[in-house]
């Protein structure tokens, strides 16, 4: 298991490479990668706020679970934190699983645990000032899949 | 003592992103009363519970959660990760 | 659209980082990679036939399908054939959509009907001699999902 | 005439990749009978049309699919890509 929590950008297609090459047996590979998107008035940048120990926890602890579920051989998780630019990578999952289903059902569980239960806050940074991205009624129905 | 820690608008509207708490609450909720007594900023952020979350050292829980040999307790709006 | 029917290896990492910078306005990237697995009595390589033509037809028409159905940025699809060593990539899909639940679906759509409506057929080459894989109820069943 | 293609273990058990055939058949299943009629290997491929899938000019069909036009008509077990 890896888990990074980071201001630094990183690279998703070495991360891939790398989990991947690491990971002897598996026969499938899923990754998500999360990018910031402009909105409609124009984003200066994305700032995230997080709960340090607490999102490093967290985030071990819904690992931990899609491991056990999915009997993965591996998952890996970097977020980061701080200011990021439009079009800037914001996070990343990859697992890796015998057989595809097991690959693509926990790397979609994890994107719903991380959005929903990790201790992430988003603020969209505007010429206007700073708005706190509200978290929706989809989201924590989403946490309902599983 | 406890550690009383504040994310995203929680933290802006108390003003500080943690104090530390001489309090013999015995619960949560309790904390939170005390808190609310504190100052208009305190009220503020807690004038709607439904609208926080609540992590007592480092693990989600709810607002009826014991204290007794607790070191931190978070506040903070519905997390917007991912 | 990128389909790439081909007997060259390819570089997963790279293939993502092109894809994703060539996308403007993503929010989500998924990726998909299928690796050649051992099997019980040691596999000497994985041969893959196919059908040349129809291949690159039947892929671009469910590529098709999924931008209009999920409402995608971008999609890409890169299957080989040939005889693939264990451990080497066979194939990889990637997405990109505004919203991660889009772009995951699309995903799984899109593997789900490679398995069972590309025309490849994959034989196991062991000491033993080699044996083609037969598809089974579950990929057909897989296809009544979408 | 109508290109036959052959893939995988249909391929093997008729000996051939492909074969021109120059036929009348008005069906899938006519030109399928005219095959196994021509010698063994044709009868053991298509012993059971339940195992096979065909393809008409490059696009998935059925066995009661009519050729008229036609020119590339393909033989195959279930695909199995991915």
């Amino acid at each position: 298991m890896t888990v990074r929590v980071q201001t630094e950008a990183f690279d998703a297609g070495a991360e891939l490479n790398a989990f991947a090459a690491a990971t002897t047996g598996a026969g499938a590979v899923v990754s998500f990668t999360g990018i910031v998107r402009d909105v409609a008035d124009g984003l200066l940048h994305m700032r995230i706020e997080h709960y340090p120990g607490m999102t490093e926890r967290a985030i071990s602890g819904m690992v931990d679970q899609a491991l056990g579920r999915w009997g993965l051989m591996d998952a890996l998780v970097i977020h980061r934190h701080g200011d990021l630019a439009v079009g800037a990578p914001i996070m990343m999952v990859a697992t890796a699983a015998p057989h595809r289903a097991a690959a693509f059902e926990a790397a979609d569980f994890l994107m719903d645990y991380l959005k929903s239960r990790a201790p992430f806050w988003k603020q969209e940074v505007t010429a206007d000032g700073a708005t706190w991205v509200a978290a929706t009624v989809d989201d924590e129905d989403a946490l309902k899949r599983w | 003592m406890i550690d009383v820690l504040y994310f995203a608008w929680v933290r802006e509207r108390i003003g500080v992103p943690r104090e530390t708490v001489d309090t013999q609450a015995a619960t949560v909720a309790d904390l939170v009363a005390e808190l609310i007594a504190r100052d208009d900023y305190h009220a503020a952020a807690f004038a709607d519970l439904r609208a926080l979350r609540v992590a007592v050292d480092q693990e989600l829980t709810g607002f009826d959660a014991p204290l007794k040999g607790v070191r931190e307790v978070a506040f903070f709006p519905p997390m917007t990760g991912g």
